[in-house]
């Protein structure tokens, strides 16, 4: 067993905190994307993943990813429940293992929850729920395997510092698939959809932004000065995304946006994941540049190729995660990280191949079992609601609920309430008029 | 000139627009309301206490045309309005007195 | 005195910095569930404990409750203004006692905040303040001395973790005696009463997570592996607590919603509180998952009952806390926690016994107390506000504010302003037109 | 070189993150002040110095801040580029040097922030960006290395703890030049112009808040007793303002205002920030409290004075930013801070006539150079918009946006798209129609 | 056919859909507006600023019925959105050249 | 009696308020509408993607008066709401009935 160490400990605790703190991040940054009607329904997509993400991995993801390795391929079930993930430090560790469990547990939350803006504004609830369950099991709990949990391609020496491949190539491939085999939103491509809620956007870029120091300084595993490192880079490429979308839309259309600084901040954050721990603050402002700008010449392909990504999940998270796990392999350097690899730039053409290979086989992997997933679920159960359900909104249609009543007048009627009891002595009696 | 008046489906609002551009109106207000009718409105629930709200969303256009276009707007409007379901709304007409357009003062039909 | 530890220490400035931004938490969450008309009262409701509580306890209450016992069932005044208490750790412990104090100091203020959920909408802003004063001195301080501060409930040896009892049963019962003495909102059980902004709660929703794990794993007071399992079960028991809701919506009306799922999360947080760091992670999942569907059931009481619980503080916060503080009694295990003791599924009937007392020993106090002070601030001051304050809605009636002015059109014009000085020479003549 | 601690390391890693936070939460705080139509551009006014402040740091800010220094005046370009700000701790110090960078380059990035809301609802895009590159060069760096970087206030002996001149005072000095020379907005003193989303606002409050945290007890630079006692007067200081402004509203008008509330917290927090390290509990009472009073009454001086600082940044961090400089020269006591001094009550009247030379010589620096580049800026390139892109909302005139479409109908139609690609292969025919 | 158009307290609006159900109207249409008149507006304060605003909330309701109905939707109206304080609004009533139904193309009266 | 209804730019509801007050108007009803007309819209951009919105904020005012008030309000509120662009909005005048007080059951130009 090793040590542990209270520093290291309180910056994973901390930091577990920031990458659960991420998933509602995301649910507004999302949320405020979509029309009003729609609030409720995609903001739950990412929130109720909380519930479904934490179940699974509790019960069999940790153990699939983490389990004793089978072939390169999988874990095992030998830590069904937790079983065996104790309070103390693991072998070589310093933080509790049921804290390392927790990190990672939110990472497989987050994933899941990034596929959903590919399909926001049409999906049935339940068909995404047995989706999410499915995909985290057979997809990305044997990806996280293969790059973190001992698998082949952590055998052959690709880099991920905190998730280029396993998180969103991963989650962008099965977005790209989600987005064709639902279809098109009614009235894609010819009527606005404008977001609802744009301040809603930037608080939850912003989410993001301040719970991506767990996410990656955080998956240096402990309080030293690689998390410091990791933590600078990922700022800095950030930085670097919001002024390169910018500073591109000002070139393309003359008008900066303030949805394009948030997307470019978060095309920088997916673009320094894989690269964190392994390159320096000059190499993380290429890395977010060049993300920033990629993606936002990206982000328009989808009306030319004629894909219905609603929220961009593929221009963003997959053209950002592809740059950067490329750039990792041009960047990288072990100046910054012994236990990395030197990349292009300082003569590694090894591990460049290696990245091309972990994209490579990230994407294939999703892009068929997603596929698979998806079209099981569709022939089963269907994928989409109805036309008119769809017109009417999510939110009513799948919740009974509406986001927003901001109006002066509600006129509506109580007509029927749950209770634990029905038949209850009423004490309304002893209460107090209206009005004293 | 006469005040056309229309409740229609917020969804069907740009056919609606287009096809009145079509045939050559150049101007109209629009606004939200809320309709209450034959089309039954929705449920709430709140932590479990349901709420049946009965009014439904729907938008209001008003246009004003000369007396002749009267019969062309609203055969338009009803075409391109028209679901065919409980709720496509009404066309109501109403008589106007004058109309002036501000910026110029122009009057009577001058002004739409 | 105690040896600081900086690790520790870490954990413990991060963890009363989350307790303090769940109160703004809970403002949000509360702020999206009332109509738009009094979103700011009852943000302000919160927000303004966070003055209240602080100057309470700084000058008394930290002294109530934790300085030197007094027969089991109060401090004493010696640490009055914070007299005595240092930047060095206290003996046996590794943080400095101020911060201590400090973590303290921030369920002080959150707990009186949840109260006002059960009188939103409806409450004279003075009498509020009184009110929470009044609690804080002469209901929260005993309690907490009682659990914590060397009382006669730890004496006995109840488990409360991070304030089952002394935090959300105890608000539980002052809610429902403050909504039967306060009275219904005019129109409760008939008009609709639509929460006006879910987003807004989810959010808050979302800030209490976050900050929860500081409330719960922070409750260790140190950054070691009964944190870690503290946070574990936390995050687990909140997830299945927001399965729980929503599936048993899934089965009484057929929609899942998403303030389910946030009403869920919540009830699962307050029953892991008393037990997070006396349980494993199978055990959270059956306390979130139970308090989850009980808390659901219990919502729907008030309408039943009669009394206007207005967001649902008994429901949730009342009936959570007792099944969390019961199910410790169950799941309680010293393979956890040395320092707890077994429950009955341990063969311990004792705890159980013992929980049970601290349960009832609490809502007796909080009953019997809360009535008193409200019925004499009712007498003396009166309660709520005049009908038509109330129709006009409390932002604008006591406040002179709006929380939205999201139209195109304002129309107000200045009448008078506040300064400093009222005879200041202008120098507007310096200042450029309104366009260059 | 010193040797690295994790406990040290893990508080300043997410006091960083803390601090970055609180620039998004400014944008929150001012974005919910000004009219709808002009939501955007001021959230992007802070959300865009993200960008801009890293890369200027990284580049020049941090070496000449924090280089060595030049006639107590300023550092050199040493370390353009951050070369060779390492990854170990620098001698004396427990954590990474670049962790420290990090630290100060939060700083960098919300001082400029701060400003904008003196020029909010009128200030060309391009202009505002000129301006804060400017600003930051060449008063932001100077300023901080006088008293942070070894200058010749550091060597004076003055106290600020954690920014109260060098961000404070500094800023605010800057709004006023920027409110004079740019101009009033049209209809300013006479319209109302109504916050438009308070929830927003006292959001972005709770933000600061809880982010200050990082900046007052960050400013240790270790997790320790000095950091617990910073972090206690930071909060109590914050609670005082708050109670301060609702109570002088109170004895004023007859109604305290959630906007009060908000704005004395923001008070107390700016009043603390130089005495944070230096000042025990009782004191803070003294000095949250009485900057929320005479903030209070600062605030109204705009109208009196004929100065347009939209957002009252004048008023809050200048009056803020004086009272907490100067009462931290009564205040300042060894006994809490042996490396700090004592201030007037313990006899310090040389401390006291330091915080005045510290205090003047800030505000005549960034008064002076403020108001030569704004002026420089508005000759060559103009500093407002139109009237008529003013009176249109600068969201749309300047960003092609809309903060909300809250509305049913939106009425749009897509004319173009950008994208990496303008003739790609359509796979359109393989995408589901919209309804199954 | 007649035009109805009654300008309420937004909080009658659930009393005067009721009542107005309980006499047989079928259908209304309702939208949030502002008042201007004898009841007097209120004061904002944002950081000691204090604000004049002279506009009231105000709920419009839209009704068009068949002229026997008139008097008796007016009295019914006004029984239901009276509280006796200023502002509680008014009725006006306007004339009306037709009405259609956009699903069946119905006109008059039927169109209602 | 007559209703006259304008429709003008937002940012001018004040002016026109202030000098529909300046000649002894006592109450109105505004509202937020949407204008589709001569005057063009704007271009909305969101990753990179451009839409063209056709609709205008407008504000839409409605006065119930005396005949013999109709020409000074027209001329007052066409005075006040000008700027001379695009866009300035119209004013339309219609017939009206009856008009009732809620509050007192007043009728006719009594009620106003
Ligand atoms: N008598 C009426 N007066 C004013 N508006 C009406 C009237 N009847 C219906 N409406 C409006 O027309 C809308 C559609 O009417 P509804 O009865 O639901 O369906 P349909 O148009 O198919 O008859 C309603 O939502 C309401 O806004
Ligand atoms: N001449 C008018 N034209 C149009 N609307 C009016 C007119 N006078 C009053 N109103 C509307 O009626 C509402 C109530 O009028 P008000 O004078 O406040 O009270 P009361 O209805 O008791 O006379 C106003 O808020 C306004 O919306
Ligand atoms: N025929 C019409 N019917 C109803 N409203 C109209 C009509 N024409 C214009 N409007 C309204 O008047 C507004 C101003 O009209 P527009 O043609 O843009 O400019 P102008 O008033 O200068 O002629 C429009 O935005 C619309 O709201």
């Amino acid at each position: 067993m090793g040590t542990l160490d209270t520093g290291d400990t309180a910056w994973m605790l901390i930091s577990t905190a920031l990458v659960m703190f991420m998933t509602p991040g995301l649910a507004l940054f999302y949320g405020g994307l979509v029309r009003s009607k729609n609030v409720l329904s995609t903001i739950m997509h990412s929130f109720i993943m909380l519930g479904i993400g934490t179940i699974v991995w509790v019960l069999v993801g940790y153990s699939l990813a983490f389990g004793p390795d089978k072939f390169g391929l999988i874990g095992d079930l030998s830590m069904f429940g937790l079983k065996g993930v104790g309070m103390a430090p693991a072998e070589g560790s310093t933080i509790p293992e049921i804290l390392f469990m927790a990190f990672q547990m939110m990472f497989a939350i987050i994933t899941p929850a990034l596929i959903t803006g590919a399909f926001a504004e049409r999906m049935k609830f339940s068909s995404y729920a047995v989706f999410m369950v499915a995909w985290l099991v057979l997809v990305y709990s044997p990806v996280a395997h293969w790059v973190w949990g001992g698998g082949w391609i952590m055998q052959l020496g690709a880099l991920d510092f905190a998730g280029g491949t396993v998180v969103h190539i991963n989650a962008a491939v099965a977005a790209l698939v989600a987005a064709i085999v639902i279809g098109k939103r009614k009235g894609f491509g010819k009527e606005a959809m404008h977001p609802h809620n744009l301040p809603m956007t930037i608080l939850g870029a912003a989410i993001l932004w301040f719970g991506w120091f767990g996410f990656n300084a955080g998956s240096a595993l402990a309080a030293n000065g690689l998390a410091a490192i990791a933590f600078v880079v990922t700022h800095i490429a950030t930085a670097m995304g919001a002024l390169g979308w910018i500073l591109a839309e000002k070139l393309k259309t003359g008008k900066p946006t303030t949805l394009g600084a948030a997307s470019g901040a978060v095309a920088g954050l997916v673009a320094i994941t894989p690269a964190a721990g392994f390159v320096g603050p000059i190499a993380s402002i290429a890395i977010g540049f060049i993300a920033g700008i990629l993606c936002y010449l990206a982000v328009g392909l989808k009306f030319k190729l004629g894909y219905d990504d609603s929220l961009d999940v593929v221009g963003v998270h997959g053209v950002g995660g592809i740059v950067g796990a490329i750039l990792t392999g041009v960047f990288a350097t072990v100046a910054i990280n012994e236990a990395g690899a030197n990349g292009l730039l300082y003569g590694g053409m090894d591990l460049f191949v290696k990245q091309l290979i972990a994209i490579g086989a990230t994407i294939g992997y999703s892009f068929i079992m997603s596929f698979i997933i998806l079209k099981a679920i569709k022939a089963v159960m269907g994928l989409r609601v109805s036309e008119e359900e769809e017109i009417n909104g999510l939110d009513l249609s799948l919740h009974s609920e509406n986001g927003y009543a901001l109006g002066g007048f509600s006129s509506g009627t109580l007509e029927h309430t749950v209770a634990a009891t029905q038949t209850a002595p009423s004490f309304a009696v002893k209460t107090a008029p209206a009005s004293e | 000139m006469k005040k056309i008046e229309a409740i229609i489906k917020p969804f069907k609002l740009d056919d609606v627009k287009n096809a009145l551009s079509g045939i050559g109106i150049q101007g109209l207000t629009v606004s939200e309301v809320q309709g209450f009718g034959r089309q039954k409105g929705h449920t709430e629930v709140y932590r479990g206490a349901e709420y049946k709200v009965d009014f439904v969303p729907k938008t209001k256009l008003e246009i004003l045309v000369d007396d002749g276009m009267v019969s062309q707007v609203v055969d338009t409007l009803t075409e391109a309005a028209k679901t065919g379901k409980i709720g496509d709304g009404k066309i109501f007409i109403y008589p106007v007195d004058d109309a002036i357009r501000i910026r110029t003062g122009e009057r009577g039909v001058d002004a739409l």
